[in-house]
């Protein structure tokens, strides 16, 4: 199938070929626009293809009608003089989802702790995460705001009115739970402050 | 006819080319005139670069070889498991043959693929890259949290003291950029507020001097201005500019955009 | 697998949405072949279009027969795990008529012998190339390496653990083939199984 040019020996008879040729001027016009790319002058392309003017552009018309009522990927656009092959715009998604396609990101294990800490917390500031987890958690909140998975909640009524961050819908949802209520529960702190061999939340229970 | 040894890719094509234009079968090789006119080729050939000329050289002892071999009564006896060499090159050149014909055959479906266009990818304007989260679970959560109750006793110079009471005792860390934020979120909302209302109700030294300077900075920038209808009367922040202030034009604007703008990232 | 994302929110405007996208599924391979206009990555293409390689392979196979029995002037060309879409051969005069667009370039003899012998002994080592050319082969392997004609695929397990070599889909490309099947046959050559006991690729195992 491959191979048609195989079977079809150039030498054999113009008139055949020219024939064949005139049956196939939706198959010349397609293979030629799809090379082009670009607009192509109608009166160029008559010429090219040696076809009546007024013959290509009602077939023109008849090509660009199949491929709307088929909802093909492709489009044949009319410019006044010009015509194009071009994708149809139904299918931009597709385009954008192989040529870009979505990145799966993990989060860190700093990032990972201070999702926890607002997970079990909330609503917390920042200043209580970092206090917890010892660092500065700029970077992470924010980040974690930024992918939607913590949000601000409020303002804690205190000094600074620093902001109260709280998890979000998408974290249950990332998380497989419907509700903050199925999050494992978190041993006792004071325990977990003094006495190393604590064992890890959340194994005792399930 | 006349051949260039340089025409030749390597000794079993010219043999190759010596047999076809003999009309001979590969397996009557040495039985013909070939081995001859090889070193002959050879000899008329001032040589090349050493390469090339190595592989001819080695040819042409092989077929020396063979041909001195065919010479003697008795041919050596052949170790075990060794191919006589007249063998061995045969085979070479029925192999080589295949291939080259092989290649000649890809030759026309390398001219057919010719006429296969494609076509230049399209530009396309492509929206800002999506990313998606993936890898969350439980267990990872909970790890985490445990990790990080289980790293604080160490990091503790207190442990005596319970340290989640420590989250109320705020280092200083108002910065001005914040404190603008702040203020202009709360004045936005309410769109009139008194002055003293954007400290919290017991400020420290610290937060009044930043918030005082995020003030100013806001004014100067022209996001609110401030209103006082008596001297000591109540000072008012209303968002956005005086109606009545115009916007200054020429040097002293064109100053002020790209402040504004490093202002806010 | 792919479609976890699908999963997570299925709403009822993405659903209809995935339904008139399913059935445009032609249109929409259509759109992104037409777009990106190289060879795709089957999986790639898979991914994007969010649909399972197996009814992909189906329905690209479909779109084939269909461009070829009705002669349209696309072709779509299977190069062994890529998809292209490209002109159909029958319609090249056409296309040099009006375009006279940069010929592919040819490869000389030297280069076709030694992509002879990789291609039928694979995989090979260069060694094993220069034993059946008489050659060295250093100049044309490493050309067609640069082409992307063929590729590292292992390493010997022998003495100094040589590069094994075998063809690519863009050889495939190159040869307007879709799979090794399509090569020519090998002449007829008893001698040569006496030393290598190696099958010729692409006859004995697709």
């Amino acid at each position: 199938m491959e191979r048609t040019k195989m079977n079809v020996s150039p030498s054999e008879g113009e008139a055949e070929d020219e024939a064949l040729l005139e049956g196939n001027l939706k198959g010349r016009i397609e293979a030629v626009l799809f090379v082009v790319g670009e607009p192509v002058l109608m009166s160029d392309l008559s010429k090219a293809l040696s076809v009546d003017p007024r013959k290509l552009s009602k077939v023109l018309k008849e090509l660009k009608d199949e491929y709307d009522f088929q909802q093909r990927g492709f489009s044949l656009r009319l410019y006044g003089d010009h015509v194009q092959l071009t994708t149809r715009e139904l299918y931009a998604e597709d385009v954008i989802h192989l040529l870009q396609p979505v990145q799966k990101q993990t989060l860190s294990q700093a990032m990972m702790e201070t999702l926890a800490v607002v997970a079990y917390k909330q609503p917390v500031t920042k200043a209580d995460v970092e206090q917890v987890r010892g660092v500065k958690c700029d970077y992470s909140v924010a980040t974690l705001v930024n992918k939607g998975l913590i949000c601000e909640v409020g303002r804690k009524e205190t000094l600074g009115r620093p902001i109260l961050y709280g998890t979000t819908d998408m974290f249950l949802q990332h998380f497989g739970i419907s509700s903050l209520d199925e999050l494992p529960p978190m041993p006792a702190q004071q325990e977990v402050a003094q006495d190393d061999s604590q064992e890890l939340p959340g194994f005792s229970e399930k | 006819m006349n051949f260039q040894i340089k025409n030749f890719d390597g000794p079993l094509d010219l043999l190759l080319t010596l047999i076809h234009n003999a009309q001979i079968e590969i397996k009557d090789i040495f039985v013909s005139s070939i081995t001859d006119q090889y070193i002959a080729y050879i000899h008329s050939e001032a040589f090349l670069d050493m390469e090339d000329a190595t592989e001819f050289l080695v040819m042409a002892a092989t077929l020396l070889e063979i041909k001195s071999r065919s010479m003697l009564p008795k041919p050596p006896k052949l170790e075990e498991g060794e191919e006589d060499p007249e063998d061995a090159l045969i085979r070479r050149l029925e192999e080589y043959k295949a291939f080259r014909e092989t290649a000649g055959a890809m030759k026309e479906f390398e001219n057919a693929a010719g006429h296969i266009f494609s076509k230049l990818p399209d530009e396309f304007p492509l929206p800002p890259q999506e990313t998606e989260l993936v890898g969350l679970d439980m267990e990872s959560l909970v790890s985490a949290l445990a990790a990080v109750l289980s790293r604080k006793p160490a990091q503790d110079t207190k442990p005596e003291v319970n340290h989640y009471k420590l989250r109320d005792i705020h280092r200083d860390e108002h910065n001005v950029q914040e404190c603008m934020l702040d203020i202009l979120t709360t004045v936005k909302k309410a769109k009139r507020m008194r002055f003293e209302e954007i400290f919290s109700d017991a400020p420290t030294k610290e937060e009044v001097v930043t918030y005082f300077m995020a003030l100013l900075e806001l004014l100067r920038l022209g996001e609110m201005h401030v209103e006082q209808k008596e001297i000591s009367g109540s000072i008012y922040l209303i968002s956005g500019r005086k109606p009545e202030e115009e916007i200054p034009v020429g040097t002293d604007e064109n100053e002020r955009l790209p402040k504004r703008r490093r202002s806010r990232g």
